[in-house]
């Protein structure tokens, strides 16, 4: 038909973006990771400062002259949590030679999961995706690398139950956003509640979460013991505002990873006084592996945003994912010094990965071929009016359960592809 | 079920319903001049809310200054989208000019954000969050404020409606060709109507500002504004508030009721279904006009 | 001395589409000129090209001059023109529908500051369309087509114009009402001074009406000259004035062709 | 110029009434299809399961929603739901073991039965009201998918397609499921060309200039709306099919969001409403440019050496896309469709100017 101006136009396109590509793989010593994420819709709460701290790492990596002499390179694009950009840019990391995919997104992990077993590539799944990912057997290329939110659930239960001696008998009211990610932890909940003896109140609020003022008085009125609440961004802040507007205590109040500075900024650094989060990983600038970092690529001026924002916690996310990706490649040379560099090779390295704290940056993390959760440790931080100060030590609980959760889970997916 | 704690969320949620209406009214003021739905009133409420913060914290005024300051500034962008962009679109498909204020919101949005970061933004205006406590009930102090702002801002354009000038624009709204033919400056006229709704996004996007942070989700404010002025009836503002103050009872209802019975946030399925209903019953929403129709 | 004289026009559509071929016409102070022709001859782009409203139907002015009262036209927007005295009366009517009638006439005052000075051309209109006094206050969207019409003259009117454009008033009306808007017509013309521009396909009523005429075929003016002179040309009389005289199928035939030729 | 007709010139009803009439028409035709049989076969994976495919599918959900917004004038702001109702019947259907072709048709008609349902509702509603209604409606199925476990697939909310055979040919594979897909899209664009010159195609087009009118003529336009929710659903569900078992593989509720159903309507009207053309134009616009112009962006940043922030690098290609969209509409308000046509009007008629009207 009439296509010709499309057509020329495809055609230059095509032609200019074949060419990088390939000179993409004419280079040696580099070892490719891809972090195409969202910087613009979803996750632009979390994304600047996770791809800041995985960026500020990855220079200290190479400032320091790379590992084995391979320099890292990270590609960072943007695929706005819309799936048919994800795919291009999966692909486009698969053509350019990246042995590693970190699309901090939960839509899109779930969608990459299939392509990356397939394509035999490494899926970094942290604080997003699917929960069952942990179990190595049946996802053996995907790698959540962190807590999943079963294990966030089954730790803030246990932090609830070292503090009160005993929960039986108590109220904890689950207020969560109502999406997939937001009901995720209701059957650990249910299955700890059944167990120890407490009663459990869920209370669903719509996306985004900008209105929650019908929930929080039957929050209120249920008067819970404990509350934990589970959303993310703007459903964050406002599930807060609203706790203290109808008068929650505080320190009563607790949530996952999603939980910064920035967060405690937009409800008053002051009035959040109290509020419990799980950490993964230590804040603040105070870690070795931050202050290195500030010592070796913010002085100079190589960092990768604005410096005000390094050791914030999303800051310090995105440097122990960095970190835990750098150790699997350090194993990968362990175990086969003259690779060949591809995705099988980093994930042996990534399964090899055993007691690695990055200098006290996060808990003692092993991976295995069966465990890609990496220990499921965490500590249970609260917010002082300035900073989050832990409140308790890397701890682990509640395993047993979670795990149940995920081989009934990953079973089912087994199941469902023949 | 209590009665005491559904008093309490018909209160809270009139008021919120109110604060929805004002993002609304927005729509219906640019409707009723050029019979464009404006889908770009959320990333309008999103800007005016990130000048606030311009204003209030890069350059550090009071919040009392620079909110108005805020929303003059806006008032003026306003004008300058219908100069450089709504007024090229006169005369053609309506449908394409919705389209384009869609491209607007999505520009917007990579706009604000790009310049001052992508992190959410606290603005304060210095309402305690101390609530107002009347016996059982626990009415929210934003909201109560927020509602009662907004309520008077929604009655003040009522009123400019049927003044000299409300009734040109009422009549640009009817046939821009028309309104030219005899020698009413139409331009002129929706470049007011959208500085004016510029001014309510402001306002709103200050109010909700306030609550949640501001950051790019500001203009998703745009669904549920769209929802209410379409249930109110696109081209009346009187119609906005009786449909935000109902969308707000309902939804707030709904949440305490029907939620623990299905189980699952029922809001928008309600909302949705009070729309549905609606416009089976009333096509043209609560009181809106009608299409007067010869063959 | 002429009020309006239009200079080679020449109208494109689309950037592509030719409707008016560089038409001149003029027309005299107080003077009363009609436009005939036949559908999709170009008669409406002409009134649009005077009166600027071409643009909101994608259309433009590509060649030629038109000046009004000494001034050039073209460079002026539609609410400016109005302002120098020309007012257009749209084909259809197009009244604000859902306005009322007194709001109608309200709504197209907006060059006079003076509030008196609007009240009272109100009170005029209304005593000069009486049946617009009597539904003052419906909307008039629910008005009848006769009303409607006298309606968007009254509101046109309102602007205190020298030229007053209409395009086929006549449209869509029982006979009768053609005769009273004819009438109003007439009576604006000789009492106001109001020159009018008037595009009719009703040629028999509108010769009758107006002192010259242009006749308009596919974008050209292919003959012009006094209203009586043209009543008496065999080739209009076949044409437009059929049912005067027997009609003569081959002539017409005849007719189409030379015009073909002369486009 | 390359058309060598100065205006369109018939001699014969049949020469008029075929579906390209000049014979550059024809011979663009057939290149383009050519290109896109070949194209596969020559070009990286990363161009076939990146661009190609997609732009395949999501033209023919374009078509398929142009249908009823440009051919019927019904504006539809849930097509997105309809498209999960497809994807999510066929993927139970063929998880229950039901073969692929069966599955896809059982994906279509239930797209078609719920979408004539939210078509019913146009019986009353028009314009932005009847919008607003389809809206309504995406959020109910939105709600349903989600919280019903069985349809979305338990805890995880993703549910895993089987692999497919059509007619005994594996469509695991990227380069097969692209040639079905385009299989698909070809009889697709062939119907809806063919229902402009029917007499549904005419019925269609005065219920969309305006119901009321068309109701006096004799034209029954609520069978006529209905019928066309029907037919566009039915192209809608066979789409929902094509993306769960050719390009998702598994689908999860967010893959079926608001968003979808927006920018669905985005490509439908910057392409250009009505236009089957302009349902491919938009298609690629608006599901290219901002990844062309994230790599545009990203290769600047790095080539200039300017150390512009991260957040200015992520939100300038959606400014520039924003601006694209805007920009197009400025220049060329009925869409990319009309920048085109407007070209080959003028190439019709050169060397002359303007064609007589």
């Amino acid at each position: 038909m009439k296509r010709r101006t499309f057509l020329t136009a495809a055609g230059a396109a095509f032609v200019g973006l074949q060419i990088p590509i390939r000179n993409a793989l004419a280079d040696d010593k580099v070892i490719r990771f891809a972090m195409p994420q969202d910087f613009t819709r979803v996750y632009t709460f979390v994304t600047v400062e996770y791809s800041q701290g995985q960026r500020d790492y990855i220079s200290l990596v190479n400032a320091k002259g790379g590992i084995n002499g391979y320099q890292i390179v990270a590609d960072i694009s943007d695929h706005g949590n819309d799936l048919p950009r994800a795919l291009e840019a999966y692909e486009r990391a698969k053509a350019q030679g990246a042995i590693l995919v970190d699309p901090l997104s939960t839509p899109v992990a779930r969608a990459l999961v299939q392509r990356a077993a397939a394509d035999k590539i490494n899926l970094i799944t942290a604080y997003s995706g699917r929960s069952d990912a942990a179990d190595g057997e049946t996802f053996p290329y995907v790698f959540p690398l962190s807590p999943n939110y079963w294990t966030q659930a089954g730790l803030l239960i246990d932090y609830f139950r070292q503090q009160d001696g005993d929960l039986k008998g108590k109220k904890i009211c689950f207020v969560h956003i109502d999406t997939p990610f937001g009901k995720e932890p209701i059957p650990i909940l249910e299955a700890l509640a059944a167990k120890q003896g407490f009663s459990l109140q869920t209370f669903p609020y719509t996306p985004p979460g900008n209105d929650q003022s019908a929930i929080w008085p039957q929050v209120r009125r249920a008067k819970p013991d404990w509350v934990v609440f589970w959303g993310a961004a703007v459903g964050q802040t406002v599930a807060l505002t609203e706790a203290i507007r109808n008068g929650i205590p505080m320190n009563r109040v607790a949530s996952s990873v999603w939980l910064s500075e920035s967060d405690m900024d937009v409800v008053g650094r002051a009035q959040a006084t109290g509020v419990l989060k799980v950490e993964p990983c230590a804040s603040g600038q105070s870690p070795k592996i931050i202050q290195d970092i500030i010592k070796t690529v913010i002085e100079p001026a190589k960092g990768a945003g604005d410096r005000a924002k390094v050791g914030t916690a999303y800051y310090n996310y995105g440097v122990m994912m960095a970190a835990l990706m750098i150790e699997g490649v350090r194993k990968a040379f362990e175990k086969a010094p003259n690779g060949p560099i591809s995705g099988d090779w980093l994930n042996a390295g990534l399964n090899a990965i055993s007691n690695f704290d990055a200098e006290g940056l996060i808990p003692p993390t092993t991976v295995t071929n069966t465990d890609h959760q990496g220990g499921g440790q965490c500590r249970i931080a609260r917010w002082d009016g300035s900073k989050f100060v832990p409140a308790t030590d890397w701890f682990s609980a509640n395993q047993d359960v979670v795990w149940g959760e995920i081989k009934k889970s990953s079973a089912e997916y087994k199941a469902s592809g023949k | 079920m209590d009665a005491s704690l559904l008093l309490e969320l018909a209160v809270n949620g009139a008021f919120i319903g109110m604060m929805y209406a004002l993002v609304s009214a927005g729509i219906v003021l640019i409707y009723k001049t050029s019979g464009i739905a404006n889908l770009a009133q959320g990333a309008l409420a999103m800007t005016g809310a990130y000048m606030a913060w311009i204003g209030g914290t890069l350059i550090g005024l009071p919040i009392w200054v620079a909110a108005p300051l805020a929303a003059a500034v806006m008032f003026g962008i306003g004008a300058l989208i219908e100069r450089f962009a709504m007024r090229r679109m006169i005369g053609q498909p309506l449908i394409m000019a919705i389209m384009l204020t869609m491209g607007m919101e999505i520009m917007l949005r990579g706009l604000m954000p790009g310049i001052l970061g992508a992190s959410v933004k606290k603005i304060d205006i210095g309402i305690p969050n101390a609530p107002i406590i009347l016996g059982d009930i626990l009415i929210n102090r934003t909201l109560l404020i927020g509602g009662l702002i907004s309520f008077a801002m929604i009655v003040a354009s009522i009123l400019f409606f049927n003044s000299r000038l409300g009734v040109v624009m009422r009549a640009v709204s009817d046939d821009q060709t028309a309104s030219w033919s005899v020698g009413i400056r139409v331009e002129r006229a929706i470049a007011i109507a959208w500085g004016l709704s510029a001014v309510m996004a402001t306002t709103a996007g200050v109010l909700w500002g306030a609550t949640q942070g501001i950051d790019w989700s500001l203009s998703l404010l745009l669904i549920k504004a769209l929802a209410i002025a379409i249930l109110g009836g696109l081209d009346s503002i009187p119609g906005v508030l009786i449909a935000g103050i109902i969308v707000g009872l309902v939804e707030s209802l709904a949440t305490g009721i029907i939620d623990p019975i299905i189980g699952g946030g029922s809001r928008d399925l309600v909302a949705s279904a009070i729309i549905l209903i609606t416009l089976l019953i009333r096509p043209h929403g609560l009181l809106g006009r009608e299409h007067i129709e010869r063959v | 001395m002429s009020l309006l004289t239009l200079n080679n026009i020449e109208v494109v559509y689309d950037s592509v589409f030719l409707a008016v071929k560089g038409i001149s016409i003029e027309v005299p102070e107080g003077g009363l000129v009609a436009l005939l022709g036949a559908n999709g001859a170009g008669k409406s782009s002409v009134l649009k090209a005077i009166s600027g409203l071409l643009r909101s139907e994608r259309g433009a002015v590509s060649r030629g001059q038109a000046t009004f009262r000494h001034e050039n036209l073209l460079a002026l927007d539609p609410p400016e023109r109005v302002r120098r005295g020309l007012v257009h009366v749209l084909e259809g009517r197009r009244v604000f529908e859902h306005l009322s009638p007194a709001e109608n006439l309200l709504a197209a005052t907006t060059m006079h500051r003076d509030r008196t000075r609007v009240t009272r051309r109100l009170d005029e209109m209304l005593t000069l369309f009486p049946r617009l006094a009597e539904r003052a206050n419906a909307k008039a969207g629910y008005l009848s087509g006769g009303e409607q019409q006298m309606l968007a003259i009254a509101r046109a009117l309102m602007t205190e114009p020298k030229l007053i454009l209409l395009d086929e008033p006549s449209l869509g009306l029982a006979p009768f009402l053609v005769d009273e808007i004819f009438d109003v017509i007439r009576r604006i013309n000789a009492e106001q001074g109001v020159a009018v521009l008037l595009v009719e396909q009703n040629a028999v009523a509108a010769l009758d009406l107006v002192q010259s005429a242009y006749l308009i075929e596919q974008g050209r003016v292919v003959m012009s000259g006094s209203a009586e002179a043209l009543r008496a040309n065999p080739d209009i009389q076949e044409a437009y004035l059929a049912g005067h005289n027997q009609v003569d199928y081959h002539a017409v035939k005849h007719y189409r062709r030379r015009k073909r030729w002369l486009a | 110029m390359f058309y060598r007709r100065a205006g369109i010139r018939h001699t014969s009803y049949r020469s008029e009434r075929r579906l390209w009439r000049l014979p550059f028409d024809r011979g663009l035709v057939v290149a383009v299809l050519i290109v896109l049989l070949i194209l596969p076969l020559v070009v990286d994976r990363l161009y076939l399961v990146g661009y190609l495919l997609p732009w395949v599918i999501w033209s023919t959900a374009a078509l398929g929603l142009n249908f009823l917004m440009g051919g019927a004038g019904q504006v539809h702001l849930g097509y997105g739901a309809i498209i999960a109702i497809g994807a999510y019947a066929s993927a139970h259907a063929a998880r229950f073991g039901v073969p692929f072709e069966i599955a896809m048709v059982a994906g279509g008609l239930a797209s078609a039965v719920v979408g004539s349902a939210f078509g019913a509702t146009a019986l009353r509603v028009k314009g932005l009201y009847l919008a607003m209604a389809t809206l309504a409606m995406q959020s109910i199925v939105d709600f349903v998918i989600i919280h019903v476990p069985a349809i979305s697939g338990g805890g995880q909310a993703t549910l895993r397609v089987p692999p497919a055979r059509f007619l005994g040919i594996d469509l695991t594979e990227d380069v097969r499921s692209y040639y079905f897909v385009l299989l698909v899209g070809i009889v697709v664009t062939l119907f809806v060309l063919n229902v402009g010159r029917s007499s549904f195609g005419r019925a269609l087009a005065a219920v969309r200039e305006k119901d009321y009118a068309a109701a006096v003529i004799g034209v029954d336009s609520f069978r006529f709306k209905l019928l066309a929710f029907w037919v566009s659903s039915f192209i809608g569900g066979i789409v929902g099919a094509l993306l769960a078992f050719c390009y998702y593989r598994a689908i999860s509720p967010d893959q079926f969001h608001l968003d979808l159903s927006i920018q669905l309507v985005a490509m439908v009207i910057v392409g250009g409403l009505g236009s089957i053309l302009g349902s491919f134009f938009g298609a690629a616009l608006i599901l290219f440019a901002p990844i062309l112009l994230n790599q545009a962006v990203g290769a600047l940043a790095v080539s200039s050496g300017l150390g512009i922030s991260a957040d200015l690098r992520a939100h300038l290609p959606l400014l520039l896309y924003g601006a694209m969209i805007m920009g197009f509409l400025l220049i060329e308000p009925l869409g990319l469709a009309k920048i085109y046509d407007n070209i080959r009007n003028y190439l019709l008629v050169w060397p002359f100017r303007h064609a007589p009207r």
